[in-house]
């Protein structure tokens, strides 16, 4: 494989303030015109009246690399990109805490933004990672992606 | 051959996150029902198979030195 | 018109920190399970041999904010989304940094980013707001929009 | 009737952001034909007409107090 292999896990959530630093850091970047930004957020979903407190995330790391830099070449094959930056949570997240960073830019806002809708799916789909949904009582059970 | 297979989710929660397999296991097909027969709590649940990294679709021989990865269906995000 | 006329106008660039805020908000609302996110950013295109240094805004104020309340409703009626928060800036933009921001947060990812995208294309086809693309000797010409 | 008209954008450029007409207006079309008297510059120039903050589409007539805007092809975002 001749990609660079990058870290996508990132211990707990996703802080709000590294977001609005990622996008910062675009600014030298003057070729851009359009970023689209998915942010994951875990839910207190009711589930037979007991509250999702949080989800603790745990992958199969090596493969899920591996497959990020599949993923990312489909992407960048497909779409005319700038750059592309994406950030799963391992470990617990809070309900209100993101959990998912998917960050694409481009030239034109299309590119982006179908880019970044793409990627989305393809991680939901093809990223060995699972979660398992933390009631307020401790007890648990394993989430299912739709 | 022993053979180390590691478990993700709710697949771990049966078998653990790490064991090994004394068993002759040929492919992948033999290798499911030899964990039905150690594990019959797997049964009814759904899980994919990696076989180093890659996930399989047909049934796919076992050799040496082979990870293999029990994937129950992901749900990240 | 029964909505609230909101202003989305600010003056200058969007502060990246002010999006990590914006973000960073909705923890509190943790019916929400996907935000998406468009992020304008102003590019230092060249045009006959001349650089774009900024862009300056103008609009029609009162006409765009009773046309934001119009676009808000089409979209809420159409998408069950959470909550939506659009910011256009005036005045001078500089090349790298950010001119719009528009957010969309719903229960599920699919109305979030359908939302978002479309709500964009509204923008950029029916708010009346002007680009003008000043270049490094000070000369201009009028953006147009695609 | 005098009508005060807003201008914006390139149109701006050739009329100033702000003028009135003494002329006699009797609907868009009419103002049209007047603005392009009065400023050939706008010859060539795409704009659309707002009444009270809607555009127009067709020709509509201007009475009293009604607010009219010059408005050229948006380019937000």
């Amino acid at each position: 494989m001749s990609s660079k292999t990058r870290n996508i896990f990132v211990q707990g959530a996703i802080d709000p303030a590294f977001i609005g630093e990622s996008i910062a850091k675009h600014a030298t970047n003057t070729s851009i015109g359009g970023h689209s930004i998915f942010l994951g957020q875990v839910r207190k979903d009711v589930i037979n009246e007991k509250e999702v407190a949080a989800i603790e995330y745990t992958t199969y790391e090596e493969m899920a690399l591996e497959k990020m830099t599949e993923l990312r070449e489909v992407i960048f094959k497909k779409y005319p990109l700038t750059c592309m930056h994406i950030y799963h949570s391992l470990g617990i997240v809070e309900a209100g805490q993101i959990c998912l960073f998917v960050f694409t830019s481009a030239v034109h806002r299309k590119e982006a933004i179908d880019a970044c809708e793409e990627m989305v799916e393809l991680i939901k789909a093809d990223l060995p990672v699972w979660g398992k949904e933390i009631f307020a009582d401790e007890s648990y059970q394993w989430k299912l992606n739709k | 051959m022993e053979i180390n297979i590691l478990a993700f989710g709710q697949v771990a929660g049966v078998t653990g996150a790490n064991f090994n397999l004394k068993n002759e296991v040929m492919d992948t097909d033999n290798l499911q029902i030899i964990l039905q027969q150690r594990y019959p709590a797997l049964a009814g649940m759904k899980y994919a198979i990696a076989v180093n990294k890659k996930m399989v679709h047909q049934n796919t021989p076992i050799v040496e030195n082979t990870t293999i990865a029990l994937l129950p269906p992901f749900s990240g995000g």
